[in-house]
């Protein structure tokens, strides 16, 4: 079901489109919106444009052409800006001005990109695959990898996190760094002409530098932001194996990976507000004096690390099934070393904080009010996991999207 | 039906003009903005019956060769541009007490008007050379109606560099008259000789004058001055309209491909020079006249390569760069004075009109900016020389983070106390020129097929 | 320095300038295009005793001389809003007995002589914009020498800015009337040759009285 | 004759206006900037005049006593108009160098430069 709007560029339309993908990532969005909307007294400016994202990211999940994808993309890009610089201290602007500086390159290259694409093929609407000119497919690869956050083009992510509220770390990572894997998933729905070894490899380095540099940091938020690279990296790893079956893993880990991601961010905010714990240094004990945000932010790194049945190891499996059918084996060695990374700079966050020396004080723990969008997010990586082959389940949708593919 | 309203056109801002010094000080504006409203009421009709081809309309009755012609084609439908910029121009700036609202100073206005009207609808070389002189010497005058202490030799650097290209102007038009022995511009271009040295200076001496008058980046040395001292109303007028008489004149100039080459790299040299000068401004309007420096580049690059994605830019930049000046108008009447850290707070309407603007002079994708970037960077591709789309593109990135850089000052600083949200009879031409920028931006289909060069 | 440099310049500019003045056709040479095209149109079609000039000006290319004539006027209004503020004492003249004696004898002949090379410029050589001249120097002739409210006092009070727009509001008048009778705004009836020859006279009539009136404002802006 | 010399008219006017631009360039008072503009308006309209000479020609007055071959009209009624254009244009010029000799109390550009 498509509608054409209007014909804002000669003989492109502004085209929306509703398909099994598109509905993937919109229903996400909804989902962890809900989660994260419920932030108290940041003001107008940023509950506009909490909203303004959140309608942005369903024009980038229902684009229907290749054009109308940018339009949102870019609007996306510049109406998040203000959430990254909500605090508007010193670090807070230096980080939005890489950040604008990263993302709008990014738009820019996407837009060369798309004028070679439609000077061959024309305006390349989704459901019709097409043979894309190698240039262009680059190039697009190229403009996606920004906020992608593929390895030579990550610098953003590390520095936008910590800066920006909870909240919007959690979107951001949840969904700013889906949005660019959603638009290389996009490219491959169009075609794949040239060889994938490029993206292979440059995924494979994403998840091995993002995992190693994520055991090294010590702040909190900054080492999420580095397993946000690692984990997204997964994405572009299973689309270049060209499988059926990888490919459904790939979307389906946006999915799961935006739940647990954005229910970790949203643990790190409460520590950060209740205790003014920055660091995981600072976190030895902390357990004990909030139990239930340490209880979820445990079972949430177990889900990221993949530990059966969590929604986790559901994605990692059908992404490990395709690769081994296509034979991908490197590709499968990167996939688990990525698991073993994981396990690496996550469990000894939660080892320090419930086996380390017991911190004194009163529990304190956030009002239950405050602790529902982090158990949803725990119950929802719990749920997905343990439905996964349910019918009507994201799995589902995402092998009926994953089938339509030309590639 | 002879088309009677070409003359008419024409008569009704030059009269209003003439007539304006009779008004007071308060009703002069109320005139200024009857008349400029009857004027687009004509304009927006002609180019509605522009659906069934050119007007044309020969006056005083001698056939064409040999009387002075009017034609009302394409381009010409920028005088409904021009009608309503400087209306909103006029209506910004009532009730302020400057030079802009004396009865001399709306008198200048309609005159500048008259004269872009005047030259869109030429047929004939002296004619366009005569209204050309009718919006320069406006124009010089305009700059001059601040009471800034530079205004004066900024007004005096743009009228000498301005007369010496109209002088540049009227000896290749005399070069064409002695070669072909006539005027008007179908006439000339059937008999001119295809070749030879005259025509190549006649040729030289049009371009060399309309790159001047337009400021394309060697020659564009008298603008940031003149358009940064000038008043934020007067500025909208220069940047949006009068500026992009000298691309319009470089399209009525007979020839005009064999100079595909200059064309190409005069546009790129505009273009990321004019973002560059643009990254080291700190103040506000000598930022927003570089941003018109490298617009206009893009024009220019657009004519060598996407003509009609160029003729679009032409509009799209005039409504989006009036929009801009115009709230930063605002910002400093609030201000009082040029510093403007931090007073966005309080403002946020206008800054927010702002931000819309900045996005559709950098060209991003929805709003008016986004149609001719894109046109020309296609053509860029489609002419085999990706170079220059990404000159294009790189320069806009650039312009990007100068207006970011700027917004943030303005927005995320510190608010200032005891400043209000900008006056309504400020607000609302801001907010239209934004509204047209962002529906222009979504027509850009409709508005190709109409321009169909 | 710069004086060098800009001489390089100059000559730079001029060496291809000569080459092509060089090439265009022969000057003076009767087939030339300027003479075999429109000029011989207008020399045919010319009636037995006119200015040809006087009527390009007004007939063949009208539009021009409107043009021009806002241009000057577009040059006043200017002037009048770019003025820096604050009045400057006026410096009285004291002019001697012999020149303010002949200049006093000589305004009223000048006068007459204006108005003649206003009044027959659509046959004998002159026309509007000489006569303006010749009466804007008038002014401006009394009021160096007698100081600028000598010059004020030729310049009616009340009606001065309908006067100083008295020639584009002569061609709008002609243009308007031109359009009624003949069908073409600025075309001149020759089927009525009493209208034809009063429209002319008004026009050159409306450019000589507001030419003078904008000069001599020029002067009296920059003066006083 | 070599077409230099058929052309002598012209090629006076092109010297003529690059005197002009020589010294709307060099010189550094404002008012010889002006006059240096007036010298070159002066040349293209000289250029304009002698372009509608022809050999023998009388003035374009039909009359008594007046035979063929006319000149052109069309470049006299041009120069006038473009002589109106150049008065108005020093008209304006000469003002503002009023008020910037008020306001920076020089008209040198050296100095002016360093000023505002």
């Amino acid at each position: 079901m498509e509608i054409l709007l209007v014909e804002f560029v000669p003989g492109i339309h502004l085209h929306l489109r509703l398909d099994a993908l598109g509905a993937l990532l919109a229903a996400t969005a909804a989902v962890l919106w809900v989660l994260v909307a419920p932030s108290p007294g940041n003001g107008r400016r940023y509950a506009t444009f909490l909203g303004l994202t959140f309608m942005l990211t369903l024009g980038v999940a229902f684009a229907g052409n290749l054009l109308t994808l940018l339009v949102f993309y870019e609007l996306l890009s510049l109406a998040a800006w203000p959430l990254v610089v909500h605090d508007e201290s010193e670090e807070a602007l230096a980080a939005g001005r890489h950040y604008l500086a990263y993302v709008l390159t990014g738009g820019t290259i996407l837009l060369l990109a798309i004028a070679f694409v439609t000077l061959s093929v024309g305006p390349a609407p989704f459901g019709t695959p097409v043979d894309l000119p190698p240039v262009g497919f680059v190039l697009l690869l190229a403009g996606f990898s920004v906020k992608a956050a593929l390895v030579p083009v990550h610098g953003w992510v590390p520095r936008a996190h910590p800066v920006a509220p909870a909240p919007i770390s959690a979107l951001l990572s949840g969904l700013m760094v889906a949005t660019g894997s959603f638009g290389m998933i996009r490219v491959f729905q169009l075609g794949a002409p040239t060889p994938v070894a490029l993206l292979t490899t440059v995924a494979a380095l994403t998840v091995i530098t993002g995992g190693l540099v994520a055991i090294r940091t010590d702040n909190l938020k900054r080492r999420l932001a580095w397993s946000t690279i690692s984990q997204m990296a997964y994405v572009p790893l299973a689309l270049a194996v060209l499988d059926v079956e990888a490919l459904a893993g790939g979307i389906l880990h946006i999915i799961h990976h935006a739940f647990m991601k954005g229910g970790l961010f949203l643990c790190a905010g409460l520590l950060l507000h209740q205790l003014g714990v920055r660091r995981v240094s600072q976190m030895t004990g902390v357990a004990h004096r909030m139990p239930w945000t340490m209880g979820t932010f445990t079972l949430l790194s177990l889900g990221m690390i993949g530990i059966p049945p969590l929604s986790g190891f559901v994605t990692k499996w059908v992404i490990g099934t395709g690769m081994a059918q296509a034979g991908a084996w490197l590709s499968l060695a990167v996939l688990l070393t990525g698991a073993l990374l994981a396990a690496l700079y996550l469990m000894p966050i939660v080892h320090t904080a419930w086996f380390g020396a017991r911190a004194e004080g009163p529990r304190a723990d956030p009002s239950a009010r405050t602790l529902i969008p982090v158990l949803a997010a725990a119950a929802l990586t719990v749920l997905l996991g343990i439905g996964a082959a349910l019918p009507g389940f994201p799995l589902q949708v995402a092998r009926l999207a994953a089938s339509g593919f030309g590639g | 039906m002879t088309p009677h309203w070409l003359p008419v056109l024409i008569a009704i801002p030059i009269a209003g003009g003439v007539l304006a010094p009779v008004f007071s000080r308060r009703t002069a504006s109320v005139w200024g903005l009857g008349v400029l409203a009857a004027t687009l009421g004509v304009a927006l009709g002609l180019t509605g019956l522009l659906a069934d081809g050119v007007i044309s309309y020969p006056m005083g009755g001698w056939p064409v060769p040999f009387g002075i012609e009017l034609r009302f084609d394409v381009l010409s439908a920028f005088a409904t541009a021009v009608a309503l910029i400087s209306a909103l121009a006029i209506w910004f700036s009532s009730g302020s007490q400057g030079r802009v609202t004396s009865p001399e100073g709306i008198a200048v206005l309609l005159l500048c008007a008259g004269g872009m009207v005047g030259f869109l609808l030429a047929a004939d070389y002296f004619t366009l050379f005569v209204f050309l002189e009718i919006l320069s010497i406006s124009a010089y005058g305009m700059v001059a109606m601040s009471d800034e202490r530079g205004a004066g030799i900024a007004a005096f650097r743009y009228l000498l560099m301005g007369a010496a290209a109209s002088i540049v102007i009227l000896l290749s038009v005399g070069l064409l008259y002695t070669l072909t022995g006539s005027l008007n511009m179908g006439d000339v271009r059937l008999r001119l000789p295809d070749g030879g040295l005259p025509l190549y200076l006649a040729l030289g001496g049009f371009t060399a004058g309309f790159l001047l008058k337009a400021a394309a980046f060697p020659l564009h040395v008298w603008l940031p001055d003149a358009h940064a001292t000038a008043p934020s109303a007067v500025s909208a007028i220069l940047s949006g309209l009068v500026v992009k008489m000298g691309v319009i004149g470089l399209l009525r100039t007979p020839g005009l491909d064999q100079l595909h080459e200059l064309l190409l790299w005069i546009g790129a040299a505009s273009l990321l020079g004019g973002a560059l000068f643009a990254l080291v401004q700190d103040d506000l309007k000598r930022l927003l006249a570089y941003s018109t420096v490298s617009n206009i580049g893009l024009i220019v690059l657009g004519l060598a390569l996407h003509r009609t994605g160029a003729t679009i830019h032409i509009l799209n930049h005039a409504v989006v760069k009036a929009a801009l000046f115009l709230a930063a108008g605002a910002f400093i009447h609030r201000a009082g004075s040029r510093a403007l850290e931090g007073i966005g707070r309080s403002m946020p309407v206008t800054t927010a009109a702002f931000a819309v603007g900045a996005m559709a002079v950098i060209g991003i994708p929805p709003t008016a900016g986004f149609t001719g970037k894109w046109l020309v960077t296609l053509g860029a591709l489609h002419a085999g020389r990706p170079v220059f789309a990404v000159i294009l593109l790189l320069s806009s990135l650039i312009l990007a983070l100068c207006y970011a850089r700027f917004l943030v000052a303005l927005a995320f600083r510190p608010a200032r106390a005891d400043i209000r949200e900008a006056p309504v009879r400020m607000l609302v031409p801001i907010l239209l020129l934004v509204a047209l920028s962002l529906v222009l931006g979504l027509v850009g289909g409709r508005l190709a097929e109409f321009v169909g060069f | 320095m710069k004086g060098r440099l800009a001489a390089a310049f100059a000559t730079g500019v001029s060496i291809p300038m000569i080459a092509a003045m060089a090439a265009l056709p022969r000057h003076g040479s009767p087939d030339q295009p300027i003479h075999t095209h429109v000029a011989r149109h207008y020399i045919e079609q010319a009636p037995e005793s006119a200015n040809l000039v006087t009527q390009v000006l007004l007939d063949y290319r009208g539009m021009d001389t409107f043009g021009e004539v806002v241009v000057i006027f577009a040059a006043l209004v200017a002037v009048l809003v770019l003025r820096a503020r604050g009045e400057r004492p006026l410096p009285a003249p004291s002019p001697s007995p012999i020149v303010g004696f002949i200049v006093r004898l000589v305004t009223p002949f000048f006068a007459l002589f204006a108005f003649h090379v206003i009044l027959t410029g659509h046959e004998a050589p002159g026309g509007g914009l000489q006569g303006a001249a010749i009466l804007g120097g008038l002014v401006l002739m009394n009021g160096i020498v007698f100081g600028p409210e000598r010059a004020r006092a030729f310049l009616p009070t009340r009606a001065l800015p309908w006067l100083q727009g008295a020639g584009p509001l002569a061609f709008l008048a002609a243009g308007i009337l031109g359009g009624i009778t003949t069908g073409f705004a600025l075309g001149y009836p020759a089927h009525l040759p009493v209208l034809h020859e009063a429209m002319l006279v008004g026009v050159e009539l409306g450019i000589g009285i507001g030419g003078a009136v904008i000069f001599s404002r020029l002067y009296l802006a920059m003066e006083a | 004759m070599s077409p230099l010399l058929e052309n002598l008219d012209y090629v006076a006017t092109t010297i003529l206006f690059c005197i002009g631009l020589w010294t709307l360039i060099a010189d550094s008072n404002l008012i010889k900037k002006v006059m240096g503009l007036n010298i070159m308006e002066t040349a293209v309209f000289a250029f304009i005049v002698t372009s509608g000479m022809i050999e023998g020609g009388d003035a374009p007055i039909t009359g008594p006593g007046a035979e063929l071959p006319f000149m052109s009209p069309i470049p006299h009624a041009l120069v006038l108009t473009g002589i109106v254009v150049a008065v108005s244009t020093t008209a304006v010029a000469l003002a503002l160098l009023l008020r910037v000799h008020r306001e920076h109390g020089t008209l040198d550009i050296d100095e002016l430069r360093g000023r505002w």
